[in-house]
């Protein structure tokens, strides 16, 4: 597959809360096909102790406006970095890196859960796949409504959006697997999955139980992205499966979880 | 006009840039970027006898101006390669070089003797210097004696260019490419990764599921090019050097210390495009020094 | 309160960090920032026997995350040490280390009887690991035999505590640290600077006039830390680490790995304060972590 | 010496022409003494590739504003960000260091000659001095009048202003000692002289014949600039003494050169 390292020019830096930044990047070609869970590799500009690139999930594609988004959080040096990335500014982007979640049919149902910044790809998911809140809902978790990203209230039309904070600040009180919606697993057709492992594993244990097909978006540390240096693997079913290539969804029944 | 193409014994480079075995798959991923066959060589990932899950994540810690690693040579086996690999990448038009390891003498021996037998794998690269193996690797690299003798013994089964790889985790590494150049290696290329080791002191634990890695990037080029320079000065065979090579300016410092050639590895995994920009940046350089030549800059130090 | 002395047999620490040889001068410099009494303890720079003027300019050099030096150990002798420099720093309410050096064992008896009658100098490291003299430094550093043969002859004319700082440039640094603790070492500092190389790729030329130089800085971490949680692991007598530290984290790192106090160095030339914001940072860290005493993090490595 | 390392703010960064920046920096306290000829160590920001400080002559000294200045040419990667630093941001200085020119008596005349960045100190000097163009004459050099900086008029009150450029496009055509200046030192009682090695030799031969006092200001390669790390040492009939504390002004005499 085609892959792409190009400079992008941020054309907005958005806080969308206190440690998450949307930041929309446009080119200067014509974007390459991005499909939802696929990720982009981005070197952290002017920050001496970051040496390598950064991976995170590509969030919104505007064809026309030839922009790509990434939802930043703020982690640690390279993250706080991105995060402060001014408007004008160029960014080196590796893209589009990784396979993407499984479609669903037409006719499926489906249940996406996102915590943190695994939000980004679930949400892509729903937009791509033309979903509509009839045939899908969306559960986003965060430990308290400070957390929780504004401006994505437009995805209520391709999904119900239901929430849970830790501190139950906003929605449901509870982690992710405590809302009602999983009292009830089996209506759905597949579940997609994308945040800090502990929710992931949870979900894939609840998703396992009822017997429907689950797809997690993995995180593991890179150096790479695209497939050279194996230092991202993930042991599976198959083996020692490369992140950045392979992944970094996954479904649950070939992880060793 | 310039003259980019060097020869290291039989083996003929179109250019001196080459990459890093463990940094570059098996080509296809750079493939993916752009037409390998720019390249002076592609060195192919570690290859071992048998099937190697390589160690637990995590594998990689980012350090200053470098990185750790501790894949510890993931690959399916010299047989897989030979029937799966090799007949996607072969019609590549450029030099493919096989990294070759193994636990055991007989282990270098019996991957040995599978690649010789492919007509596209023009050289091969004996890995005595893997610091991220629990047997075999760098315990053959440290010392005198075990580097001669898995050198003389592979030297009996290859007919084409063999390539030393050298380790840097010793106290005088002219020594070393003395002894595996006195066994009949055509050349030897250096550095493979230092010895190193992260932790994280909030949680109190290595960064590496194996504790110590290996360490490369921009952080080790200096004591790199110093190693280059004294085996080139050491040694008659023709020198690869690498180690922490980012840009022209660094490949061409290890040209001047005595290499005839560079391999490109870490930098990689920055930008996959670094080892064409750094061709470019060779030639650009010997047009603007007015050189015709690149044997002009080989060993071209004034010291 | 937490508790942050240690003791390194003779010699009382009120906190684990110095500041390393040949970056602190002789503590004058820095108590142009700060009152210097705050440290640790400060190594004083190299001395030997007679005025030595280094090396030529120039004599460092830039390099990813760290930097290539080859002042070659100037200074002015011991005895100008001892009635010009001693009378005015004697008093500074810290340990002061001398850093003993010499071309041959006689030498640095020399030097070792001289300061053994200086009262306020509490602790010696000898510096068997100098890569930019001609003679001695690290020549005795990288062979145990020699290693050995200097340390037992300084330890007949020693009292107090004895440090010996051991050189990075060697294939099995246990060994080395093995040898001198079994000839009476107190402790092993560790590490001095890499031996690298720097060229001008434009002018061709070296960087430093002495062509290579030695390493130091962030780049060298990973590799230090490493050895030094090696060592620890190899000997009973306490280590100190050195190598790239330029926080209280980093130095956290080193502590983890065993040793027992740390050396600061180039540091200080970004930041002289540095020492002291790292003092303050361990404490921070241990209440954060509800530790009461330094001891609960030297060695507490989880593996 | 109290010596100081501290944040200032850049409060402007002007181009005096395309390779020459004036930057000035307020500290958030009152300014240490500064005596002309002592410099600033200073970290540069945002830069990968640089990891020491850097030294730069201070210019200008304003202790009512709390600023001073630095000229910065551009040479490599380190002066190069540093041009590039925007008004508000912080830097991060050591001074004041090193030891200063010796200052004239009020009744010496005096010569200060200047070439490329060495122009700062030998400008700080002259105003400092409360020196007048009747006892005092500035030459500065360059290689042509694009180089040479504006917005320094100013100092027409504290010296008579002199230029020569290589090419000739502004002044006298040549090298700075081939100003007329030149022809009679006789008459000054001091030569001080900041600039490229080679023209600071030049200026030192002349001033040895005619037996005028000379002081140059040296620009040794440096990593502290405090004096702990003996790497800026130049040989003098004294030894090797540190450029950084021993220095940077030297007087001829006790150069080898
Ligand atoms: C395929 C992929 C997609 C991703 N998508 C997104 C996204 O859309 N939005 C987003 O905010 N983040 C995403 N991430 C995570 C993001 O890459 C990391 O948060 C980021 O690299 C942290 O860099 P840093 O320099 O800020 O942290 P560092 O300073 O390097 O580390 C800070 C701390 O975080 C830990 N850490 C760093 N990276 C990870 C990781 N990947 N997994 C677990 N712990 C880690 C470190 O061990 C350390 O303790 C994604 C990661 C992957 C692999
Ligand atoms: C006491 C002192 C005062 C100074 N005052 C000023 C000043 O007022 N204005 C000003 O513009 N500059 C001044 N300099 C010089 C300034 O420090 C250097 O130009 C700067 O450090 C270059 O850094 P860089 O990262 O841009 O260059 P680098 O990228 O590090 O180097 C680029 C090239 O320049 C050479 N180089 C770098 N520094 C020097 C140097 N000091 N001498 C000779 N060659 C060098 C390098 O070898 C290399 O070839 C002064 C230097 C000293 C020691
Ligand atoms: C992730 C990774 C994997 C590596 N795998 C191998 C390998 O299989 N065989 C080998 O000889 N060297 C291997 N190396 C070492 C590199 O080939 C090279 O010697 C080293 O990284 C120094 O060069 P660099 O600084 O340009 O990366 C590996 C290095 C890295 C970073
Ligand atoms: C400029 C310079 C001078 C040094 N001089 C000495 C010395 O005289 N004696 C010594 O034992 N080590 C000397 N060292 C080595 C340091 O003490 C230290 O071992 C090394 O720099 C690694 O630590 P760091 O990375 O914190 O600097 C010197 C280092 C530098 C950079
Ligand atoms: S990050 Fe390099 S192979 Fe996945
Ligand atoms: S620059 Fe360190 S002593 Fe002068």
């Amino acid at each position: 597959m085609r892959k792409i390292v190009e400079n992008f020019t941020v054309i907005s830096n958005e806080a969308c809360n206190l440690t998450n930044f949307h930041i929309t990047l446009q080119s200067d070609h014509p974007l390459a096909e991005v499909f939802p869970g696929q990720f982009t590799n981005i070197e952290i500009p002017d920050n001496k102790d970051v040496f390598l690139r950064r991976p995170f999930s590509i969030f919104e594609v505007n064809n026309e406006n030839r922009t790509i988004s990434v939802l930043v959080k703020v982690l640690g040096r390279g993250s706080l970095t991105l995060s402060e990335v001014r408007t004008g500014s160029r960014l080196s982007l590796i893209y589009p890196l990784g396979k993407g979640f499984t479609l669903p049919a037409p006719d499926e149902r489906i249940l996406a859960v996102g915590g943190g910044s695994g939000v980004a790809p679930v949400l892509h998911l729903v937009r791509y796949a033309e979903a509509n809140p009839g045939s899908a809902d969306v559960i986003l978790g965060a430990k308290s409504e400070t957390e929780h990203l504004n401006a994505i209230d437009s995805y209520g039309k391709y999904a119900g959006l239901h929430y849970t904070t830790d501190d139950g600040t906003m929605g449901v009180k509870g982690l992710v697997t405590d809302h009602p919606l999983f009292g009830d697993l089996a209506r759905y057709d597949r579940i997609y999955a994308c945040g800090p492992l502990p929710m992931m594993k949870a979900v894939a244990r609840e998703a396992f139980r009822a017997g429907v097909s689950c797809e997690v978006s993995l995180e593991n540390l890179m150096a790479c992205g695209f497939g050279v240096c194996l230092c991202c693997i993930e042991p599976t079913v198959k083996g020692n499966l490369c992140v950045c290539t392979e992944g970094p969804v996954f479904n649950i029944n070939d992880l060793k979880w | 006009m310039v003259n980019l193409s060097v020869k290291i014994k039989d083996l003929a480079l179109k250019n001196p840039v080459m990459t890093a075995s463990g940094c570059s798959g098996f080509g296809e991923e750079l493939a993916d970027f752009y037409d390998v066959s720019q390249l002076g060589a592609i060195l192919l990932k570690g290859i071992t006898p048998r099937n190697r899950d390589g160690n637990l994540y995590p594998r990689m810690a980012e350090t200053a101006s470098g990185m750790l690693n501790a894949v510890g040579l993931q690959n399916k086996g010299v047989d897989y390669f030979i029937s799966e690999i090799y007949p996607r990448i072969k019609n590549y038009d450029t030099n493919l070089i096989v990294n070759v390891n193994g636990s055991t003498v007989e282990e270098y021996i019996e991957v040995t003797e599978k690649i010789n037998e492919l007509d596209r794998v023009t050289a091969m690269e004996l890995n005595i210097s893997c610091p991220n193996v629990k047997e075999g690797g760098m315990a053959f690299g440290v010392s005198c004696p075990s580097a001669e003798y898995v050198t003389r013994e592979i030297r009996k089964v290859y007919d084409k260019t063999l390539i030393v790889k050298l380790s840097p985790n010793v106290t005088d590494v002219t020594e070393i490419a003395k002894a595996v150049e006195a066994q009949g290696a055509d050349s030897v290329s250096l550095v493979n990764t230092f010895l190193g080791m992260a932790i994280d002191s909030e949680t109190r634990k290595p960064l590496l599921s194996t504790i110590t890695g290996g360490l490369s990037g921009p952080a080790i080029k200096p004591i790199a090019l110093r190693m280059v320079w004294q085996v080139s000065n050491a040694v008659k065979i023709p020198v690869i050097g690498l180690g922490g090579i980012m840009n022209a300016a660094d490949a061409i410092e290890f040209l001047l210390a005595g290499a005839s050639a560079v391999q490109v590895g870490t930098a990689i995994f920055k930008d996959p495009r670094i080892p064409l920009q750094i061709i470019d940046g060779i030639e650009n350089y010997l047009q603007r020094h007015h050189f015709n030549d690149i044997s002009q800059l080989i060993g071209g130090l004034q010291v």
